[in-house]
């Protein structure tokens, strides 16, 4: 075990898949021996050459025709976008042609092996374009995987999953918490499952659902409630798509509550996803509606951030709203 | 790190703009529009089994492309894309290459894909949508594929399959396999910015790549020159990204074969990317949803069926003795009936069975899948007559 | 008053918002002389000139980066986009740029002039290259509106106001039902007001909501539930973003029961949307869970279309399903 | 409709690939980097105020980019981005064009502002999201904007800019009023697919816009050369595109000014879209978030610190006697002054009222916007020391 940041950790989990794989390849804007804006990739050039680990020209969406058909020829194409905010640009690229790729051909061809890497989210003063929480513009496409993780150890077992998935895999990475989450991490291989979600803490009062860096939201509104006497489960749904409808709607079956918080604009969220299927599943059950704890429908602005920041503090309003429904 | 390459710039003094008419690209000939070589041309490498080859396979896609476009206006197929007049461009390409450089293509390559060995079977399995379609019916009517052939799979979203052939190239650099990739497509498709991504990319990595634009005239309604770009064609922007270029005619065979021939041996030999534009000029319309009356001439498209790469070659195999008329009748005829044939077998074929509507969307359809293709399964059985080319095969009760 | 199908409809009202103002422009791919491949444009550049309408070069992010710089201008921009499916080179575009043109900037420029015009959805042997219905992608975009009419009279009055919006819409175009769907037309010019929902039939047991294509099979369905005693309430959303709560809200209140139909693929999509939000506001007054009538998890496949398709049946099904909960 | 382009072409019987070779560009340079005129150059129109009025914005420029990243080290500002070193390209081509021309930069265009009028205090309250910024403090320091001087919004999304030039151009076009549109950015951008489609719809539809590409070398911290493209810079592309075109030495101010003169004169009167490629190097960081040491050489830098236009121009002026070296000392201590009081006061100002948070979203907020933005003031004043930047200016109660 070693003591490793988010960063830290993804680099780890890279290293090891190149060690692994030689048609593992790392690419994207500043990535090469420069290793990204964030140092994700640093030293990987060095260790396994420039061939490996390179830079693109600044064009997203030729980065990703680039890792489709790379990936199409049978490699690993792990793809970094600089932002999450920049990954429009490749949007028909994943959209159109990765999530497709396979049902199009009559499973001829795969895309399987590429992994989209991006740094996502609010919290560092980016204002609208540095700020952007997308996952919700591709969760609405069969074909994706969609993996956000919410710490060290985390993200080193869910991209290595990500990389060897058989399918095109979108990792977003929670950039606010790029150095400030640390924790003990394994130095060797191993991987968490796709598409399962993580019930961190059990409760029977209410199920507080989140992925990624708002996980940090629902643990400390879950501690100011405990003291409220509200007994919270806490749930990581880790793999937005596809989704692990199972574990939350069994917990919610047990609570017969659920909020839901995603830093994103609430319109159109995946929080919506979530609360359409488990009013559905679990209708029954529901004692009060269930909440969506959610930025605005606004761009993501960079004066008015710590107001717009779907903070604790909200979600810990969020709870009580719904234990006095 | 990088070299300042100011310092390498010749410096002037005096102001002047350059434009298009700086950098004027010829087109290269070998067989002239009537069948003769040009005296002092340099020629490309045959004998006469490739050249019957291309023969044969160009008869043959002209006939699948006339009885296809019958058959749509028959209301058997949905849909058709021929590639009438353009015959020479990716018969010829693919005829250059070895076969296991991979293709891709945008719609109008079915030529490449038969000089590979596609079977006449294999095409009307795809037009036809039926269970033995290798894209198990899911894609319209000329979106091909086949990966024992190294054909990619044809998509309708253009220019997409640029920048892919790019990182396709990559990985066939870095595997030291000896391979290239081909990628086609229109002069209309070079406007999309995937078209400028991917030469630039194929530039600064040097992979073998073999960009061939089928600068055909036309993108649908919107003519070439003056709607879709003002300069001199897609050639000059090789030159641009420091790409070898060269331009061609497209509709001649030789010319074709030459080229692709050497862009190869540039591609695999020295990881050079290539950019051959060949000019043609698409005869029939678009497709089967296509009047081209509306925005263009008879006497243009007289013009130009001068200029038909089938008849061309034609002349130069009978100037040869390589071919008489009798055996050019018979294959002509051959290929017809082997197309009806074909055709009657194939429309026969069942439509793939419900259950692949959720196979490869992922490896594996996951829960939900399973649990939506249960829903539709019972849908379907409430319902037998309103899908009748599914509901008679879904077994027993609810599954 | 005259007979006219949607597509004459939406030229008839291109051919007065030229009229009634020499800045707006039409374009896109094979939109000019030729009247773009469903016809939509026809007889506009005869009318108005080659410089009011016109081709542009095959190039969708190109076409929508032009359009939001004319539109800054003070033009009104009215775009096509061939397809709908062909958007998605456009995204960045859009969602970066026409949604946040005018909150980036503090409101010193707007692109208020744009409008993009898309034909939609399946039905018509396309594929799912030629089939889809990509409204929820652009519905998680504050600073969008989207609007998609369900026949001619809707159609013509609803892009009128579109085009002169002062914000950006996207409006899409029932493609299936272009020529299918005629009926009595003004020929003058007039508008239906955007964000406002159509409750076109009261009703007290159940309430049924759809947009565009769609329309038709609540319609259907509502026809043969009402045989079976079931009093069905119809509503058309009409504009996507931002929808009228309202109204929707209203109408479940009443009746206790929703519907929401959508020929797009179920997860991500925009009933997720509506039902997260109703679940909300009328917890208390719904008999059974929201039910979501959608496409599957799928690209949209060509020889199951009709299997695939959202049709009628289903939603009748759907409807007894509710009734029985 | 189309001609038939193919007639044309003049018809080679030999293959010969052509490359960037095929066309070398040179670099228009008038003022020497030791700020002496090449003897023979073709001079720009100017006169002494011109020049003066150039070098004070210049030295304004410098000053504010120095004195920022000094402020953002200080943790005053969260973010800055100089244009040190390139001054010349956007002061010099704003001293170009006519005032109601509109400008479309990326972001390193501080000094075509300056020129414009922009004042230190509207620099300041943009740099501090203050309540004064025109902007609203929205977005992050440098994406400044002034629809009263007519320089666009700048935006952090790449290229996006360069397509939207070309609109902003045909309106221009349209409604006659003999304005142009200039559109700046880096060598990096424009291997954007943006780019592409902009600068090939632009010549297609002959509008006057002036396309101006400052090639500094690097991309944060990816080189030009070789990695960012392998053939000869920007330059060439636009002859691909059918575009008048010109490669300047961007850090030769009298070389920026001809260039673009000529430019805006082809686009305004001739409707001629043109490309201008500005060789120059960024002498800092890419923005404060960057350290070069990483990629870098401190030679390379060297080198072109030799190169610098306020630098050489200064050496003219003073060669020209339109300057002394006390009247330029003394205009830079007056511009730091300027800087530093400005800077005082608008750190002091406030961020903007909380309700201007769902403005501009669209015209009019909508309802659950406003709902929201209720919601939100309740909440802020239920933790007012969590939010204490608005919490004291929300109104009584829950309103
Ligand atoms: C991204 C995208 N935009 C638009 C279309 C619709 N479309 C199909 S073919 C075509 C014209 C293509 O012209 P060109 O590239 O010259 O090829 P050609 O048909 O002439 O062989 C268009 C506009 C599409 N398939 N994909
Ligand atoms: C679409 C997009 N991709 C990536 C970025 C991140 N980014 C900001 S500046 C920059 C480099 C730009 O280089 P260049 O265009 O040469 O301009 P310069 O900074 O040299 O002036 C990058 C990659 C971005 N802002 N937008
Ligand atoms: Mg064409
Ligand atoms: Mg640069």
């Amino acid at each position: 075990m070693a003591k490793m940041n988010l960063l830290q950790a993804i680099n780890n989990a890279l290293d090891l898949a190149m060690a692994k794989n030689d048609k593992v390849y790392s690419f994207g804007e500043d990535t090469g021996s420069f290793g990204g804006v964030f140092r994700a990739t640093s030293g990987l050039t060095e260790k396994y050459g420039k061939h490996r680990n390179f830079n693109t020209p600044l064009v997203e969406q030729g980065i990703l025709g680039f890792a489709n058909g790379l990936a199409s020829q049978g490699s690993y194409a792990v793809a970094e976008i600089q932002f999450g905010d920049y990954i429009f640009p490749a949007f028909d690229q994943i959209v159109n042609e990765s999530a497709k790729f396979r049902y199009r051909s009559g499973n001829e061809f795969n895309v399987g092996g590429l992994t989209i890497r991006t740094p996502y989210g609010g919290g560092i003063a980016g204002g609208h374009y540095h700020s952007q929480s997308p996952e919700a513009y591709f969760a609405h496409t069969p074909g994706l995987k969609i993996v956000m993780p919410r710490n060290p150890y985390e993200a080193k077992g869910l991209l290595l999953s990500s990389i060897f998935d058989p399918n095109p895999v979108l990792f977003m990475e929670p950039k606010r918490i790029y150095r400030a989450s640390v924790g003990e991490v394994p130095e060797e291989e191993y991987t968490i499952p796709l598409g399962k979600a993580d019930v961190m803490k059990e409760g029977s009062d209410i199920t507080l659902l989140a992925w990624g860096a708002q996980v940090e939201m629902i643990e400390k509104a879950a501690e100011m409630a405990e003291k409220d006497g509200v007994s919270c489960e806490l749930i990581d749904l880790r793999t937005i798509l596809p989704w692990d409808i199972e574990t939350v709607a069994k917990s919610v079956t047990k609570t017969g509550r659920l909020l839901v918080t995603q830093e994103a604009p609430l319109t159109g969220g995946f929080a919506s996803e979530i609360a359409a299927t488990i009013q559905d599943r679990c209708f029954l059950y529901l004692e009060s509606p269930i909440a969506r704890v959610c930025g605005l429908d606004t761009p993501y602005p960079l004066s008015h951030e710590k107001e717009y920041f779907v903070d604790h503090l909200k979600v810990y309003e969020a709870i009580k709203a719904s234990m006095n429904y | 790190m990088a070299k300042d390459k100011k310092h390498q710039l010749e410096i002037v003094t005096k102001p002047s703009f350059i434009d298009g008419s700086a950098l004027k690209i010829p087109m290269l000939q070998i067989l002239k529009e009537d069948g003769t070589l040009h005296k002092d041309a340099e020629l490309p490498e045959f004998d006469k089994e490739l050249m019957l080859k291309i023969f044969d396979t160009m008869q043959f896609i002209r006939v699948l492309d006339e009885r296809m476009i019958a058959a749509q206006r028959q209301g058997r197929i949905s849909f058709y894309l021929s590639s009438l007049g353009e015959e020479a461009a990716s018969i010829g390409s693919a005829a250059a290459l070895d076969d296991e450089d991979m293709i891709m293509g945008q719609y109008r390559e079915q030529g490449s894909l038969a000089y590979r060995g596609f079977t006449v079977e294999q095409f009307m399995n795809q037009l036809f949508s039926n269970e033995q379609d290798l894209g198990k019916g899911r894609q319209m009517p000329v979106h091909y594929g086949c990966a024992d052939l190294n054909f990619m799979t044809i998509a309708s979203p253009l220019a997409t399959q640029i920048p892919q052939a790019t990182g396709y190239a990559y990985g066939q650099k870095m595997d030291k396999n000896g391979k290239c990739t081909i990628c086609y497509f229109g002069e209309g498709a070079a406007s999309e910015g995937d078209f400028h991504a991917a030469l630039n990319m194929a530039a600064v990595y040097r992979v073998p790549v073999i960009f061939f634009c089928r600068n055909n005239g036309y993108a649908i309604s919107t003519p070439a020159q003056g709607e879709q770009f003002a300069g001199d064609g897609i050639a000059p922007r090789g030159v641009g990204y420091g790409m070898k270029t060269i331009r061609i005619d497209g509709n001649d065979i030789m010319a074709v074969l030459k080229a692709t021939q050497m862009a190869r041996k540039l591609a695999v030999e020295e990881n050079e990317p290539v950019l051959i534009e060949g000019m043609s000029y698409r005869m029939a319309g678009h497709s089967t949803s296509d009047d081209p009356t509306g925005y263009r001439t008879r006497d243009e498209e007289a013009g130009w069926r001068a200029k038909d790469p089938l008849e061309r070659l034609q002349k130069w195999l009978l100037s040869k003795d390589w071919m008489t008329q009798e055996k050019a009748d018979e294959i002509y005829q051959q290929k017809k009936e082997a197309v009806l044939a074909a055709l009657k077998k194939a429309e026969k074929v069942a439509v793939p069975h419900i259950d692949e509507i959720i196979e490869d969307v992922y490896d594996q359809p996951h829960d939900q899948l399973q649990q939506q293709l249960r829903d539709l399964k019972a849908h379907i059985q409430k319902y037998p007559d309103a899908y009748p080319k599914t509901s008679g095969r879904i077994e027993g009760g609810q599954d």
